[in-house]
């Protein structure tokens, strides 16, 4: 081009360019995170600006006694549960960042037995998507218990903001696993490879805040009294 | 890669694309170091539940505080690690902290207001 | 233009070929189209909201006014507000984020184009949503902000919140889908060279909006979520039956609604920044502390929310903490009206209309910024809230503010966007009558509020002395509408017959302005590489800009490279040109010239230059639509609850749940069909 | 370029003139002219916010007018040079805001911290109600409950005991100080002093909480009467005022509070009856009435006149024109003229077919329903429904007969004959004689 043929000639058409050398998602799926922070901030301070509010039990922690049948209950959560399908979600990302590596490493030959295993990216995709399910099935459990001994989101305001805030948060890990499900179906058809890694690093980035917002609910929620 | 084609080029969010993106690459933790990860989580984990039946320690003062700089540690562990925040593009680290530091600021001042905490300085 | 250097065949397709027909418009994914989409939808809102703004206007002209009953009227207050902020304000900004933010960085379009038609379209949908209510007589009416328990079921059992709180949320969806968008784009898709320093400071000011949508959003989102949850599920957020409390929605509101103003303010702050310097032919005085100041703006939006609670109760330290929080936010701005005020010093002033409201906005602004100081004094505005003093204030901001800025804006991007000039008379006359009409509308507000009045009132007694300030700002309003009429005629006339814009008619230093007008779909035949703030003044005044070079310290060079140097030619160093455009403007030889223009320089299509274009695609429309239906279902259930209660535990909410399903899985199916198809052709 | 001065200048002189408009006509609700020590205060504020706002604003627009002025584009100017800022300018303007807003900052934050302190002791307490859309006044240390007209002896603090029953308000009388939000589950305070320089005065109070339908129609009034006055009021109001019963004297055993108030000594400054200061309500100057028991079952037509001592009552009620309400009656609402009505008929209806006992409590009768207001002097207020409505026979008349047509939203139903409820859609059951009657016997509860 007469015009000024200078040395950054646009870039071969199929290869995006970008400033800063960083994939559009990958920097997408951050500032989702960042907006998610504000999403949960606002869940988790109206749970405890709610707490020991409710006019009615059932309550977290503190004894309460059924009007209706007149008995005395212990406080409703229950840690030992919790605690365990606390551990499944935090294996459940331990699962993701193998599945991650697997899927970066594949073109690496595998000599030991050990190595095909930790290489195996449909192992771990799959890991992940079971130990998800695991704790989605702990909540249902949680939640059916909890509505047995009467404490509905239309209870108190304990109820509400409980079943809100771990609803949401349960709702997330579903989106995941539909998510790990689909990278693994695709893993199936056409085998994941270093190309696709990005694919994968995004939804593991998302699997992995699912499980950090946990961690703080565990505390917030059922630990501190 | 694109940017290849591209000069180094003065945006201040560009700078170290490549050494960070090629980084990325290379250091990048083994799976033997995410098992660690997992492992001390997993302790963590446990320490914090086992903390819960202590009741000596339950009425303690120390008790809170001490549950939220487990949860805390985690959390920094899980980001730091698992989102390979420590490793990546420095950028991250600011979309990441920026929100994250209002959202916790956000959730202080109003637990404050509703005299959750620090009852003493809000009326209500 | 570089583009007479691209290969010349004589086959069509090689041509650059504006798309048209309805599916053109349904299915592209082209940031400008959508960028247009954006400003006709939001200024038909805007002229909906204003209508509203007209009948409140026309009902407190005397007292006691019977024009329109109290429910009528708080519907109208309602969604004036609610229209005025979410559906003319909002998405007016949003037409510029998206028609300019590519153009401004050397961008070929925004990092996720189909993600960019469905923001639009969930907007648009959204927005009709919402004023469906009108038609079945059952408009939001529990204010913009709907404060807890007016708007739980007790207080409110009709539809009118469902479709406020439904609509918002609709809103929301948009609003986020768009921040992620603008901030990917800004942050990755600036050409080489195009460093944080050197971006437009529209360009700048977006990026801090896009941080505020994407920070305060999410919290709005929850607090709708709670009071659908409570309509809908019984729950107990905002139950004062419960226990409930109802600051927790004043505090949820507000932590989202303060940053929402600057949200509104900052665009126009951005878009004025371009105006002034172009116009006074002399660089943005101070340009990094306009940076900076746009961010620390920004960030104290999000630590002054309880400055709207004063009259609540929270108690002496935190009135004295928000408060002085309040306070500050006047040193950034004020560095922003001081700088404004230092570029035009020792410049050459031109007074096109886009200018006008340039100076006006920095003038009409530091009224209401003013006013705003006053009531950060927690006791003062004890006297202030819930008066006409606040109305006086806000309107000071958003129309004084907001609009006059985007007005600006429409008048100084027009040619870019339509490749016309505007008609400068018409331009002034509007102009004026908004300049005169806003300042006798509002004005007498504040002593209205001061004289006690309150605000929200549908009529108000005889001999209160309210009379007189009231029938003024009527007369003011009327002037508006009138100003506003000419601005509708205006715009549609130099659309069709305006005289033919070059690339850049006003002699401004952006990159946008290197480029056609309107550009084509590709926007750069290369991408620009850019070493310096002022690309074009450099390139065509060198002379001015040889001793001080518009770059950051460290930059080596002023000498900028972009695709088609030689594009604008003459033209654009021509003073004279900004003052009177073009050609002598009749319609019928504006057209010759038009078609003339046309033929001289036709621009080679995307695929003569072999650049991969995102391919149009329906999918976002459909995902858009899946989400209405989805949402539609949850007023329909709202519906049937109502009906329910009152049969006495009667019916059922089967219906409503289909229609969320079938809502649910076309979101679903569609959104799996849009991400599993490829943005482009493969080559 | 002219123009833009020409027009500037218009709109200049056209705000002038709307300065003058507004400087010149009196101004019964502003929040200029404070009468107490809230007020006063916030008053004082406010002149320091206005001095250094106007300041700003002038030197601001005035550069700015200025610099376009100055520096508007002629032919042969040449370009201008390019600069690009200045760093002391920079910091220039923003030091200088800093120290303006110090300046606003400080006297900001010692008001802050005075008027919410604790009120002072043996202040008088009022609880206030707020309900879709009306008033309810409370006051435990006498023991009675009123609606939407308000009764403060001047120079005694009260502190206001701020409840709603429903959904949010706010507690606004424009004169006497700023507004405090009443909020649902929680209790808000606010105490100011009316000035003891005040005689008998009136003022207009209004709901700044936007609260729905009616929210524009709840108003209320304030009274501020000299002390030895209001406690003859309040022995009035705590006295049974069922009709046909006796008002006992003021001052009598009992009828006086407990914690006879400290603060009345200070309204020896003004004795009651002292010229009513700076108001338009002159009329009320005048001697008070001795403290002598009503004579038994007194019955006037109409309530007080402006301005008089109603012998009956003991104590003054000040009038103002702007504390009339002129709020029209809607057209088509009509009532049978020339009917007057009998107080006894009147009462029995109440109880009986009328249903008012349902929601309306007299006291010293079984009507106690929390429901509406409270009724039990009814006959001595000067406006109806939250101040919308003067308080006198036609009015009242066609209140009882369709009361939602006069006040959009309310709950209290259609009572007239032929017409029906726009809620409940049931039929009114009253005819205009009866509704007559009721209302001779609303006007005997004085
Ligand atoms: C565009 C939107 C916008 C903007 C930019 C602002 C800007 C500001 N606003 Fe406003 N505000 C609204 C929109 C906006 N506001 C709306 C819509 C409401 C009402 C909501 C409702 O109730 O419906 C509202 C209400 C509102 C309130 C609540 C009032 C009440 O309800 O009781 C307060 C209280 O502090 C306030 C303060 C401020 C302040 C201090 C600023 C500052 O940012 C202003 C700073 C600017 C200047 C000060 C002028 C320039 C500065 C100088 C020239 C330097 C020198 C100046 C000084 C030293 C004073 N605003
Ligand atoms: C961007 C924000 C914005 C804008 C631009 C405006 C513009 C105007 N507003 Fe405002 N207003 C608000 C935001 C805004 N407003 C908000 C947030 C509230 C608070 C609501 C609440 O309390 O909840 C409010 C409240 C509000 C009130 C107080 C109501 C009350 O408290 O009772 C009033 C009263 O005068 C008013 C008047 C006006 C007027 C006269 C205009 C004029 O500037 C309008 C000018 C525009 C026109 C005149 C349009 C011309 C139309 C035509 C020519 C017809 C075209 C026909 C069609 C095709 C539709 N507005
Ligand atoms: C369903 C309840 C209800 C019934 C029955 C009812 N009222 Fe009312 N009334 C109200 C309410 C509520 C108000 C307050 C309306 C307002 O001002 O917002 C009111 C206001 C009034 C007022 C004005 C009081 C004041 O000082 O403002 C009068 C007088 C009155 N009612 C008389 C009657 C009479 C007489 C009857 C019977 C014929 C009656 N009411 C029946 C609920 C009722
Ligand atoms: Cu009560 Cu408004
Ligand atoms: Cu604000």
């Amino acid at each position: 081009m007469t015009a000024s043929v200078h040395p950054h000639a646009p870039a071969p058409v199929h290869v995006h360019y970008t400033t800063t050398g960083l994939d559009n998602r990958k920097v997408a799926i951050w500032a989702f995170i960042g907006s998610e922070c504000m999403l949960f901030a606002s869940l988790i301070s109206t749970y405890l600006i709610y707490k020991g509010r409710s006019r009615v039990g059932p309550f977290p922690h503190d004894p309460w006694t059924n009007p209706l049948t007149g008995q005395a209950n212990q406080g409703i959560l229950d840690i030992p549960v919790t605690s365990a399908s606390t551990f499944v979600l935090l294996m459940s990302s331990l699962a993701m960042v193998l599945a991650l590596a697997a899927v970066q490493n594949k073109h690496l030959p595998k000599r030991t037995q050990g190595e095909r295993i930790l290489g195996s990216s449909q192992l771990w995709l799959f890991m992940t998507a079971l130990l998800g399910t695991t704790f989605l099935g702990f909540q249902a459990y949680e939640f059916t218990a909890f509505v047995n001994e009467g404490l509905t989101i239309k209870t108190n305001l304990f109820g509400s903001t409980f079943f809100t805030l771990t609803g949401f948060h349960g709702a997330h890990v579903t989106a995941g696993v539909l998510w790990l499900l689909t990278l693994l179906a695709i893993d199936r058809r056409r085998s994941l490879g270093p190309a696709d890694a990005l694919n994968v690093d995004i939804c593991a980035l998302y699997w992995h805040f699912v499980d950090v917002v946990w961690i703080a609910i565990f505390t917030l929620v059922y630990l501190i009294k | 890669m694109a940017h290849e084609h591209v000069p180094a080029n003065p945006a201040p969010v560009a700078h170290g694309a490549h050494t960070a993106h090629g980084a990325h690459e290379h250091e990048h933790p083994t799976a033997w170091t995410y098992i660690k990860v997992g492992i001390i989580l997993t302790l963590i984990t446990v320490v914090e539940v086992w903390a819960y039946y202590i009741r000596s320690f339950v009425e303690s003062r120390a008790f809170v505080p001490s549950l939220l700089i487990m949860s805390i540690a985690k959390f920094i562990i899980v980001v730091a690690f698992y989102m390979h925040l420590k490793y990546d593009h420095k950028l991250f680290r600011w979309l990441f902290t920026g929100p994250l530091a209002i959202a916790v600021v956000t959730i202080i001042a109003l637990l404050i207001l509703f005299g959750q905490i620090g009852s003493n300085l809000a009326a209500s | 233009m570089a583009t007479a250097t691209a290969p010349i065949h004589a086959t069509a397709h090689y041509y650059h070929e504006e798309p048209t027909g309805v599916m053109s418009w349904l299915t592209t994914v082209d940031h400008k189209r959508i960028g247009v989409l954006y400003l006709y939808t939001s200024l038909f809102f805007f002229l909906v909201g204003g209508l509203e703004a007209l009948i409140i206007r026309e009902q407190l002209n005397g007292p006691n006014g019977t024009l329109v009953s109290a429910e009528t009227y708080n519907q109208l207050f309602t969604m004036h507000g609610t229209t005025m902020i979410f559906l003319g304000i909002m998405p007016l900004s949003a037409a510029f984020f998206n028609f300019l933010i590519p153009l401004q960085i050397g961008a070929r379009d925004v990092a996720f184009p189909r993600l960019n038609a469905f923001s639009y379209w969930v907007f648009l949908l959204g927005g009709i949503f919402m004023n469906v209510s009108w038609l079945f007589a059952a408009a939001p009416d529990a204010g913009w902000f709907g404060y807890a328990p007016l708007t739980t079921r007790t207080y409110s059992p009709g539809l009118n919140i469902d479709f406020w709180a439904i609509g918002l949320q609709i809103l929301g969806i948009s609003s986020l889908a768009a921040a992620f968008n603008f901030l990917t784009t800004i942050i990755n898709m600036r050409a080489p060279g195009m460093n944080l320093m050197r971006m437009p400071m529209f360009t700048w000011m977006s990026f801090v909006v896009q941080f505020l949508l994407v920070l305060a959003f999410p919290v709005i989102t929850i607090a709708l979520v709670f009071l659908q949850f409570d309509r809908l599920f019984g729950t107990n957020f905002y139950s004062m039956a419960a226990g409930a409390d109802p600051l927790l929605w004043q505090h949820l509101f507000w932590v989202f609604g303060h940053p929402e103003v600057y949200i509104l303010i900052l665009p126009a702050f951005g878009l004025v920044s371009e105006i002034l310097p172009t116009f006074s032919r002399k660089p943005l005085f101070g340009y990094p502390v306009m940076v900076y100041s746009g961010i620390v703006i920004g960030f104290l939006g999000f630590a002054v929310w309880a400055h709207h609670m004063f009259a609540v109760g929270m108690g002496p330290i935190p009135d004295t903490v928000f408060a002085l929080t309040t306070m500050l936010i006047a040193i950034p701005t004020g560095v922003k009206i001081f700088n404004w005020i230092a570029t035009m010093h020792g410049g050459a002033v031109r007074f096109t209309t886009a200018m006008l409201f340039g100076i006006g906005l920095v003038g009409l602004f530091t009224i209401g910024g003013i006013s705003g100081i006053m009531h950060s004094s927690p006791p003062a505005d004890l006297q202030q809230t819930d008066t006409y003093f606040i109305v006086a204030h806000f309107h000071y901001v958003l129309f004084g503010g907001s609009m006059m800025g985007i007005f600006g804006g429409i008048y100084f991007y027009f040619p870019k966007m339509f490749g016309r000039m505007m008609n400068e008379t018409l331009g002034k006359v509007h102009f004026w009558l908004m300049f005169i009409g806003m300042n006798l509308t509002f004005f007498p507000m504040h002593f209205a509020g001061m004289y006690g009045m309150p605000r929200r009132i549908y009529r108000y007694d005889a001999g209160q002395g309210f009379e007189v300030f009231n029938m003024m700002s009527t007369w003011g309003s009327r002037m508006l509408a009138v100003g506003m009429l000419v601005f509708i005629y205006n715009f549609f006339r130099s659309k069709m017959a305006g005289p033919v814009a070059g690339n850049d008619p006003w002699g401004a230093p952006t990159l946008e302005w290197s480029i056609p007008s309107p550009p084509p779909d590709y926007n750069f035949a290369q991408l620009p590489t850019v070493t310096s703030r002022y690309p074009l003044w450099d390139l065509k005044a060198p002379q001015l800009t040889r001793e001080v070079p518009h770059t950051r310290e460290g930059d080596k060079t002023t000498h900028v490279e972009f695709a088609g140097a030689d594009a604008g030619d003459a033209k654009l160093s021509s003073t004279d040109r900004t003052r009177q455009p073009v050609a002598a403007s009749t319609g019928t030889s504006a057209r010759t010239a038009a078609r003339q223009d046309w033929e001289e320089n036709r621009l080679p299509s995307a695929k003569a230059l072999g650049i991969p274009m995102p391919l149009s695609t329906i999918k976002p429309l459909i995902v858009a639509i899946g989400i209405i239906i989805m949402f539609t279902g949850m007023l329909l259930r709202s519906h049937e609850i109502a009906q329910i209660q009152a049969a006495g535990g009667e019916g059922s909410t089967m219906p409503s749940v289909i229609v969320i399903l079938i809502g649910a899985f076309t979101l679903v199916g569609s959104l799996y069909w849009w991400l599993l198809t490829p943005l482009e052709e493969h080559h | 370029m002219l123009r833009p001065r020409r027009l500037a200048m218009a709109a200049l002189t056209a705000m002038l003139a709307l300065t003058l408009a507004a400087c010149s006509q009196d101004q019964p609700n502003t929040t200029f002219d404070p009468h107490s020590d809230f007020g006063g205060a916030i008053d004082s504020l406010w002149d320091k916010l206005l001095f250094w706002g106007t300041l700003v604003f002038v030197l601001v627009e005035a550069a700015l007018i200025f610099v376009v002025v100055r520096y508007r584009h002629r032919e042969g100017r040449p370009e201008p040079k390019h600069v690009h800022g200045n760093t002391t300018l920079e910091i220039l303007w923003t030091v200088l805001p800093a120290v303006i807003l110090v300046l606003i900052a400080v006297p900001t934050v010692k008001t802050i911290f005075r008027f919410q302190a604790a009120a002072p002791a043996n202040a008088l307490q009022v609880n206030v109600t707020g309900h879709q859309w009306w008033w309810e006044f409370e006051y435990p240390q006498y023991g009675f409950r009123t609606a939407n007209e308000l009764y403060l002896p001047v120079g005694r603090t009260v502190n206001f005991h701020l409840r709603t029953q429903d959904v949010l308000h706010s507690f606004w009388i424009p004169q006497l100080g700023g507004k405090r939000d009443l909020i649902t589950n929680r209790t808000n305070y606010l105490w100011f002093t009316p000035d003891s320089t005040l005689g008998s005065d009136v003022w207009n109070g209004f709901c700044a909480e936007y609260c729905g339908a009616s929210h524009a129609n709840m108003k209320f009034r304030a009274f501020t009467i000299p002390a030895a006055e209001f406690e003859r009021w309040a022995a009035h109001q705590k006295s049974p005022a069922v009709f046909g019963a006796t008002v006992p004297a003021a001052g009598a055993p009992g009828a006086a509070p407990a914690t006879t108030p400290a603060a009345g000594t200070r309204t020896a400054a003004t004795p009651p009856g002292a010229p009513a200061t700076a108001t338009p309500a002159a009329g009320t100057a005048q001697t008070p009435a001795p403290a002598t028991a009503p004579t038994p079952g007194a019955i006037a037509a109409l309530p007080v006149s402006t301005g008089q001592t109603d012998a009956s009552l003991g104590f003054t009620i000040p009038r103002a024109d702007y504390a009339d309400p002129k709020t029209p009656i809607p057209e088509g609402l009509t009532f049978q003229s020339g009917l007057t009505g009998d107080p006894e008929r009147g009462r029995q209806l109440y109880f009986g077919a009328g249903t008012c006992v349902v929601c309306h409590a007299i006291a010293g009768t079984q009507a106690a329903s929390p429901i509406g207001p409270n009724l039990t002097h009814v006959g001595s207020r000067t406006t109806i429904a939250a101040g919308l409505y003067p308080n006198d026979f036609e009015h009242l008349a066609r209140w009882i007969k369709n009361a939602p047509a006069m006040k959009p939203g309310i709950i209290m139903p259609v009572f007239g004959k032929g017409l029906r409820d726009p809620k409940t859609n049931a039929p009114g059951r009253l005819d205009d004689a009866q509704i007559a009657d009721i209302v001779a016997y609303l006007l005997a509860l004085k």
